[in-house]
């Protein structure tokens, strides 16, 4: 039974480690919504986006070249230069910024104070709009995305976790995925950032003001205009961030953006407008259901993580409508 | 002045609770209803059908299902593939456990079975409210979807886990089956959808529709003033799962004839029936109609244009078309956040100035 | 009832002219709204409901667009340079700040963190916003009390303080008042339009305000325009209209034999429409 | 005219464009090169699905209009959909290595044709390279199937069961729900249980993400096998080096070295012909679409042979489609030599002879090398259970079973 | 029915006995004390007002009297009985109708529907009646659609009938308001600053509506004002409270010239 138990907490560690790579998603969405009252659906495909213009940078792809081929007749598709990671970063961070200005200039500017449900869809018209403009731009090719991040077990933990099992054969020290490892690091920096941000700034503060109040907001001179640009801005560099490390597994490619279903649960769970709950909402749902799909999927058959993720999430919601850490819904006649 | 309602008196308060109480308007609906029965199904090809009117009157009520949740009782859901999943096993069991009975009544049996299990998802929407809860729903899309997947009675345990839809007759013509003609399946589907957009006319212009739309607008408020919350918004569950079962049900039976679960009720046909209902309008059984139309023609149209007419590449083609459909999502949004029904008020408001500007 | 010292200067600063507002593209409210508000005085727009009062202010501080309301003609100017292209945020950077009808407080902030979002344009540093916020506590004890609780849980009275106090805090040169007495006790409200003065004498601030309470609008302004229906239908010092026997009996709620008790007046009296 | 009913678009197009690619080059360089098939130029209609069942439902319908022969859906989705639909219309639908393996009895699925293998015989095939490498026993190992919980990936099972009674090995199930991004537990999982050997039945990421996942717990590349569909480029690239050695079945060859596809280049490639960015050439899918091109064309002829006639209709189709016969002369003069198995349909056997190979992954070289000679499937297994399948289907469709 | 003698007012109207009565009710938030052990009763048929400065708690008495609000101490009782706890929907059913402070009215119906769900409690169709549409259900929405065309007529507001609220100035809305509490034909009204946001003229009007119903219907009423004028003369007895305690009772005048009061909220004695 010992081994039973280390095996709990090999399976507990690496939903602690899924749960931080949820949280990168989820992250992004938070601050969108914490900001504007947009719940963005074009997360997950932002990340998408962002992780195929990084490799498109880095390996000097010709954007658009499958249309430029098609109307020119020509042959082009790469300039023939690759570019170094940390450069092609910065770029692409470049873009992103581009892009938050434009789905300001286009997009929201224009349903200023419309109810958060339009507001919604406008997003997943922007993710329609996105998916069509990244493939059309890049190709929808798989490519792959290497920049330079370990991937892998750790050996050093594998090798000094074995003790452990005093012997046991069947033990064999535990499986920690470097690449998880990284992401737990970044997600702590971002967050710890992203909290003393929103918290302790005059920008972080308009940012909230501007999610309760649209109007409100322009009547006391904050600018949506500013505001928006900046966090669709950092949201775009948490895509940017989530994309790398969930490229770095899968490659780049479409499925990406589906990412954004493992981040709705871990949102829910911690609450839309918390930082801080996105993070503890990943570590709970990460954790949850993979000890659910080890102990109990066994006897219904496996492949219960996608809805026992939002099952358990419901479960939270129920006690706290408004997730472990969101905002209390401000009811009051 | 071409449309006028000038002139046009209500001497009862029957008349004016008319659901068109507009002379015009009615003729106008009437002559819509004379052409869908009887002049379509004379003229219709299989293409037609299977490309634009079937999903077209499916989705539509579909849409109108999800509008009477989300748009007039205001509760978000995403689980609306889940629903029609149900509705289309409902179905498929039903067929299947008892092939003497009409498939008309499994179908709306089905849409029954589906109020049930929406009602059940529905009791969280007791506490969780707004994108809470329409997040909470997708744990209804997921488990229900996992659910179909796994059990094997639910696809009579056939290897691969699709359920295919044996051929069934109504008044000993086939509707569902690969002999069907293109006009019997059309008039069954037609003769939901106006059974079904009757109904919920019904329902939301009376009292049960103004308790929801109050519990939208403002529950706290309703609640005070006498709506009892658990019964407006379970209802509201069970009458929207209801027309989604249904839905569910011709999409499976009538339409493809044969579904896999995870993909024909993912999380994709959430989204779309829930796109339907924003941009065709919130709180508008026309809308319903429009939104849906708008979905299942917009596409078809562009590849028409970019393929077939202009020769395109088809995967240029796809990409421009995810362009253009998101692009037109939210230039609708822009142009009139209330859907397309209400750029018709807003027109017919216009109208009715017309020549004068205001 | 005392005359102001500290009167408005000759130099107009907000110059509305002739504008005509239409929302949804259908609903035309402001046919042709002409005023002047002149530097450092206090201008009152008075007019029964909907008359277009607030819908006069929000043209001015451009926050119709998100109403999906239009200046379709017309022109509004501040210091002779026209503004109705400009932002909001713009417009507040130029010194025009409005208090919203209706409270509009950002529910989830604290009541501090709502006042200071008011001085989010402000840039001479915290010392300076930090004594204005001191002086807005003193204006509002009752906002001291309570300046921890998130807004929205606080009473309607409170959240008019909350909205006033905020605006304050940006220091502007003009401030649009849009209702500022409603749902506050007398004492408060004879309170708040000693602040308007105060603010008005001392520093020099405009104000254009809308108020129903005819009384001690005029009491207190300069200046006043009444709407009716979308049009300007009179103007004057206040001092004058005060005295006009039309706003009495309609506006000030007094006949020849004074104030009249609410219980005798016992059958409905038509408002007498001056244009429309 | 052909159909092809393509994606080049959503989760699966990485790997819907090299097959449509290569479908849609053969055709043109038959166009180029012969003048289409017996004098008929090929107009091949492609349309876009999206791998998106009711998009499929639309372009049958829209393309069912201009005349289109045979189907190539490449989606099992889709297929089952067109079962009753095509064998009601009378057009043959060729499933190649996909869709509904008991249609492999022609005596109920008329219209369907699933050769030169299917999902079945990949298993039985899997399990019989294992045999090979094992000296003929795998009795007490353990196998691992990792795989798409979808109708897709449930077709092995039931196979894998009946070879396990046979064979005497255990067999562990491990669902991947779609889209499979996420794998963590099964490979975790499968860490702890060690089974000697993993089979798996993926499709678009999952694939990607499974020999990730299997490289990051250094399960032994060797070991791990993949269906047909999980065989390709795509599915090894994003793993770099350490996916080297990974196994996947394959019913055709891989590679670029065949005659015919210098005839390619000169004919479709430099002529700027080539469908898509022409990019794909040489690669598995597109082999695989190049493949299916090459047998509807042979069908096609054949029908022809039949029929008299070089302007055949969807019915005639099907019976060449019926009568067609591989074999490797015919595809050596086809500049195609030792490209796929010898095989011949036939009413009773719609699903040719259910051959595949095992190709492996060389990820130095970046190339797939077929390592066996083409086996067949464990016929004795299967057929009960193709006959039991196709049996319960005609009995809930009302089909009398028979060759016409 | 009550338990205790009705009066008779200065202008000659019988009041009756106790409706309401609230026995010592505290109400705290967290750390916040709205209510603070106050005790009142409102007699049937009179005009019971509810004054004090902002933040007195008032508004949350009325929220207390409609069951949103539970207190922490103290009972309710209604008609000689002490009321079980109870969902606010339930004690609607009761014949208990109010207006809200900040109006809240449902934006996206029109004005005719808004005063059609003040009816809710005398319409009892099934849903599948309604979805039919014959018999019960039509009868049942004729007839409702009279009484409130009653009270549409009353309060002058045939003109925006079909108007959607949202667009209403805001004057307007607090009559619709009135409206759709007047329609439930409640026994107790509950007019949460009926006024505010109105000028002289439209009070005097919204003064007359108030009257008209406490005379004609013979409804109780319970109202928040801050306008003294208006409460002075509409109002038979005056509740007074301060920081959550009540500091006066009473009549206007006594409530005009008690010091408490005058030191608290009203400044000035106010004529
Ligand atoms: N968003 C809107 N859409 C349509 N009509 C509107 C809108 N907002 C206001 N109106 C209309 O404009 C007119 C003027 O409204 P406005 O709010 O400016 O009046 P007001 O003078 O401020 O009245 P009050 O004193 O009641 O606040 C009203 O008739 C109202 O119906
Ligand atoms: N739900 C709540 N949570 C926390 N505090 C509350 C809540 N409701 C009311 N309060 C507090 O209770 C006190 C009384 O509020 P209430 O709304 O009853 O005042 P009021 O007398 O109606 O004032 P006004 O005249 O300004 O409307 C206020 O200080 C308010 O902040
Ligand atoms: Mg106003
Ligand atoms: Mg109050």
């Amino acid at each position: 039974m010992p081994t039973q138990l280390l095996f709990g907490a090999e399976v507990f560690l690496n939903g602690l480690m899924a749960g931080v790579l949820y949280a990168l998603v989820a992250l992004g969405f938070v601050l969108i919504y914490k900001a504007s009252g947009i719940f963005n659906y074009a997360q997950g495909v932002m990340a998408l986006f962002a992780a195929l213009t990084l490799v498109g940078i880095m390996d000097g792809q010709v954007p658009f070249s499958h249309l430029i081929n098609a109307m020119l007749g020509t042959d082009v598709h790469h300039f023939g230069w690759h570019v170094n990671a940390l450069i092609s970063i910065i770029l692409t961070m470049g873009v992103m910024i581009v892009l938050a200005y434009c789905v300001q200039q286009f997009v929201f500017r224009h349903l200023v104070g419309q109810e958060p449900i339009i507001l919604f869809m406008a997003t997943i018209g922007l993710a329609y709009f996105m998916e069509g403009f990244g493939d059309l731009m890049w190709g929808s090719d798989i490519k792959k995305l290497d920049v330079g991040l370990p991937q892998g077990g750790s050996f050093w933990i594998e090798e000094n976790s074995q003790w452990l099992g005093f012997g046991n054969e069947e033990f064999y020290g535990f499986f920690l995925d470097q690449l998880d490892i990284v992401a737990t690091g970044i997600a702590a920096i971002l967050v710890i950032v992203l909290v003393l941000f929103s918290q302790y700034t005059k920008q972080g503060r308009a940012m909230r003001a501007v999610a309760d109040d649209h109007q409100a907001a322009l009547s006391v001179g904050i600018s949506l205009n500013f505001i928006w640009v900046m966090v669709w801005s950092v949201a775009g560099f948490v895509a940017l961030v989530a994309g790398i490390m969930w490229g770095a597994k899968s490659g780049v490619q479409f499925s990406l953006s589906l990412i954004a279903l493992k981040a709705l649960p871990v949102l829910m769970l911690g609450g839309f407008t918390s930082i801080p709950g996105a993070i503890v909402g990943g570590l709970i749902i990460g954790v949850g259901e993979k000890m659910f799909e080890f102990i109990v999927g066994p006897m219904v058959g496996g492949a219960t993580e996608n809805w026992f993720a939002y099952v358990l999430a419901l479960l939270f919601l129920v006690f706290r409508p408004q997730g472990l850490f969101g905002e209390k819904i401000i009811e009051r006649v | 002045m071409f449309y006028r309602e000038a002139g046009d008196f209500k001497t009862s308060y029957v008349d004016d609770n008319q659901t068109f109480p507009i002379k015009f308007d009615r003729y106008r609906y009437y002559f819509v209803l004379f052409f869908a029965f009887l002049i379509v199904p004379v003229v219709i090809n299989d293409y037609w059908v299977n490309a634009v009117f079937m999903p077209f009157l499916i989705y539509s009520i579909a849409a109108i299902g999800l509008n009477i949740l989300v748009g007039y009782c205001g509760q978000v859901s995403l689980g609306t593939g889940g629903f029609m999943a149900v509705g289309a096993y409902a179905c498929y069991k039903l067929m299947t456990s008892f092939p003497e009975v009409s498939i008309f009544f499994h179908v709306l049996l089905a849409g029954g079975v589906t109020a049930l299990v929406g009602v059940a998802f529905g009791l969280p929407s007791l506490r969780i409210k707004g994108f809470y809860l329409a997040v909470a729903t997708l744990a209804a899309q997921f488990f229900l979807v996992w659910l179909f997947n796994k059990v094997p009675w639910f696809y009579n345990h056939s290897a691969s886990g699709q359920i295919s839809a044996p051929e069934r007759t109504v008044f000993g013509i086939a509707v569902t089956g690969p002999h069907t003609s293109a006009w019997a399946t059309y008039l069954f589907c037609l003769v939901f959808v106006t059974i079904c957009a009757l109904l919920a006319r019904n329902l939301t212009r009376g009292m049960q529709g103004r308790k929801w739309m109050a519990i939208r607008d403002m529950d706290i408020a309703a609640e005070i003033i006498g709506v009892d919350p658990l019964k407006s918004k379970l209802s509201a569950f069970a009458v929207s799962s209801f027309f989604i079962g249904v839905s569910g049900a011709l999409f499976f039976s009538v339409y493809l004839g044969a579904v896999e679960v995870g993909e024909a009720f993912g999380i994709n046909k959430s989204f779309l029936i829930l796109f339907m209902v924003i941009i065709g309008g919130l709180g508008s059984i026309f809308g319903s109609f429009a939104g849906a139309a708008f979905l299942v023609l917009l596409p078809v149209l562009l590849k028409n244009v970019l393929v077939g007419m202009l020769g395109w590449p088809t995967d240029l083609a796809a990409h421009l078309e995810f362009m253009i459909v998101g692009a037109m999502i939210i230039i609708f949004l822009i142009a009139e956040p209330h859907g397309l029904a209400q750029l018709w008020r807003v027109a017919k408001e216009k109208l009715r100035l017309w020549p004068f500007p205001h | 009832m005392q005359m102001l010292d500290a009167g408005p200067t000759d130099e107009t600063l907000l110059e509305v002219s002739n504008i005509e507002v239409i929302y949804n593209h259908v609903i035309l409210v402001l046919k042709g709204v002409s005023l002047k508000v002149p530097k450092g005085g206090i201008t009152a727009l008075l007019g029964g409901n909907g008359a277009g009062k607030t819908t006069t202010l929000k043209a001015i501080s451009n926050l119709l667009h998100s109403e999906r309301g239009e200046v379709t003609k017309g022109n509004i100017s501040y210091r002779g340079n026209r503004v109705q292209d400009l932002s909001p945020a713009e417009l507040v950077d130029r010194g025009v700040i409005q208090v919203m009808e209706g409270r509009h407080c950002f529910e989830h902030l604290t009541v501090e963190e709502n006042l200071m979002t008011g001085a989010y344009t402000r840039k001479d540093g915290k010392g300076a916003v930090d004594a204005d916020l001191d002086m807005v506590y003193q204006y509002f004890p009752r906002l001291k009390e309570r300046r921890r609780s998130q807004a929205g849980y606080t009473s309607g009275g409170e959240q008019q303080m909350v909205a006033i106090g905020r605006a304050i805090m940006s220091r502007p040169e003009t401030i649009l008042l849009d209702e500022p007495s409603m749902g506050l006790a007398p004492q408060l409200v004879e309170e708040i339009f000693n602040i308007v003065k105060n603010l008005n004498e001392q520093e020099g601030t405009t104000f254009l305000l809308a108020e129903q309470n005819t009384n001690v609008a005029l009491r207190f302004a300069h200046y006043g325009y009444i709407l009716e229906s979308g049009r300007v239908v009179m103007d004057g010092p206040a001092a004058e209209l005060r005295e006009n026997p039309d706003v009495k009996e309609f506006y000030l709620g007094m006949s020849d034999e004074g104030r009249k008790s609410f219980r005798d007046v016992r059958s409905y009296r038509r408002r007498k429409r001056w244009l429309s | 005219t052909f159909s092809s009913l393509s994606y080049r678009t959503g989760p699966y197009a990485a790997n819907g464009i090299p097959f449509a690619d290569g479908y849609a080059d053969y055709f043109t360089l038959l166009n180029e090169r012969d003048g289409g098939i017996g004098g008929e130029k090929i107009n091949l209609v492609e349309c876009e699905t999206g791998y998106n069942t009711e998009k499929g439902v639309e372009c049958y319908e829209s393309t069912k209009g201009s005349g289109a022969l045979v189907y190539q859906p490449l989606s099992t989705g889709i297929t089952y959909q067109l079962i009753p639909k095509a064998t009601a219309d009378g057009i043959p639908v060729h499933s190649m290595g996909y869709g509904r393996t008991s249609a492999k009895n022609g005596k109920v699925f008329s219209n369907i044709f699933n050769y030169p293998a299917n999902y079945w015989d990949g298993a039985s095939v899997a399990i019989k390279h294992l045999l090979d490498i094992n000296g003929g026993d795998i009795s007490g190992k353990k196998i691992a199937l990792v795989y798409h919980n979808s109708a897709y990936g449930k077709e092995p099972i039931r196979t894998l069961e009946e070879l396990s009674k046979k064979h005497g090995y255990d067999l562990s199930l491990l669902p991947v729900d779609h889209p499979g991004q996420e794998q963590k537990s099964q490979w975790l999982q499968i860490r702890r249980e060690r089974p000697d050997y993993v089979i798996m039945w993926g499709w678009g990421v999952m694939n990607q993400v499974a020999i990730q996942e299997a490289v990051n717990i250094r399960f032994p590349m060797e070991n791990f096998i993949g269906i047909w569909w999980s065989g390709s480029e795509n599915d090894v690239k994003p793993a770099g080096e350490a996916a080297d050695g990974y196994k996947a079945l394959t019913f055709h060859n891989v590679g670029s070295d065949y005659p015919l596809y210098e005839d390619i280049q000169d004919y479709v490639v430099d002529a700027g012909l080539a469908a898509g960015a022409g990019d794909q050439i040489g690669t598995v899918l597109y082999n695989r679409g190049l493949y299916a091109a090459m047998l509807a064309a042979e069908a096609a002829k054949t029908a022809q042979k039949i029929h008299g006639t070089s302007a055949i209709t969807p019915a005639m189709m099907r019976d060449g489609m019926e009568n067609l016969e591989m074999t490797e002369g015919k595809m050596t003069a086809l500049g195609l030599p030792n490209f796929g198995p010898s095989f011949k349909v036939s009413c009773e056997n719609h699903g040719g002879d259910g051959f595949g190979a095992v190709t492996q992954w060389d990820a130095k070289a970046g190339e797939w090398k077929m390592i066996t000679d083409y086996m067949q499937s464990d016929q004795d297994v299967l057929a009960p259970l193709v006959a039991a399948d196709s049996e319960a289907y005609a009995k809930e469709n009302n089909i009398t079973p028979g060759c016409n | 029915m009550s338990n205790e003698e009705g009066y008779v007012t200065a202008d000659g109207r019988k009041i009756g006995g106790t409706l309401m009565e609230m026995k010592n009710i505290t109400l705290r938030f967290g750390g916040v004390k709205a209510i603070t052990d106050i005790s009142f009763d409102i007699k049937e048929g009179e005009i019971r007002a509810i004054i004090g400065p902002n933040g007195a708690g008032k508004s949350s008495m009325l929220n207390v009297i409609s069951g949103f609000y539970v207190p922490q101490e103290g009972e309710v009782w209604f008609k000689g009985a002490k009321r079980p706890p109870m969902k606010p929907y339930q004690v609607a059913q009761q014949g208990i109708a109010r207006t809200f402070q900040n109006i809240a009215l449902f934006e996206g119906m029109s004005v005719l529907d808004n005063v059609m769900t003040g009816r809710l409690n005398h319409m009892n169709a099934g849903m599948f009646q309604q979805a039919i549409w014959k018999g019960k259900a039509e009868r049942e929405e004729v007839e409702n659609r009279e009484v409130v065309e009653k009270v549409i007529d009353f309060l002058e507001i045939q003109s925006i009938r079909k108007t959607p609220v949202a667009r209403l100035p805001y004057g307007l809305k607090k009559r619709v308001e009135l409206a759709r509490a007047l329609a439930a034909e409640p026994m107790l009204l509950l007019l949460d600053e009926p006024m505010a946001g109105m000028n002289v003229e439209e009070k005097e009007d919204m003064s007359r509506f108030i009257l008209d119903v406490n005379d004609e219907f013979g409804t109780t009423i319970a109202l928040i004002e801050h306008d003294m004028g208006v409460v002075m003369d509409l109002s038979d007895r005056v509740v007074v409270m301060d920081y959550g305690k009540k500091i006066g009772d009473g009549t206007p005048d006594e409530v005009r010239n008690n010091q408490d009061v005058i030191d608290a909220y009203l400044g000035v004695a106010h004529d």
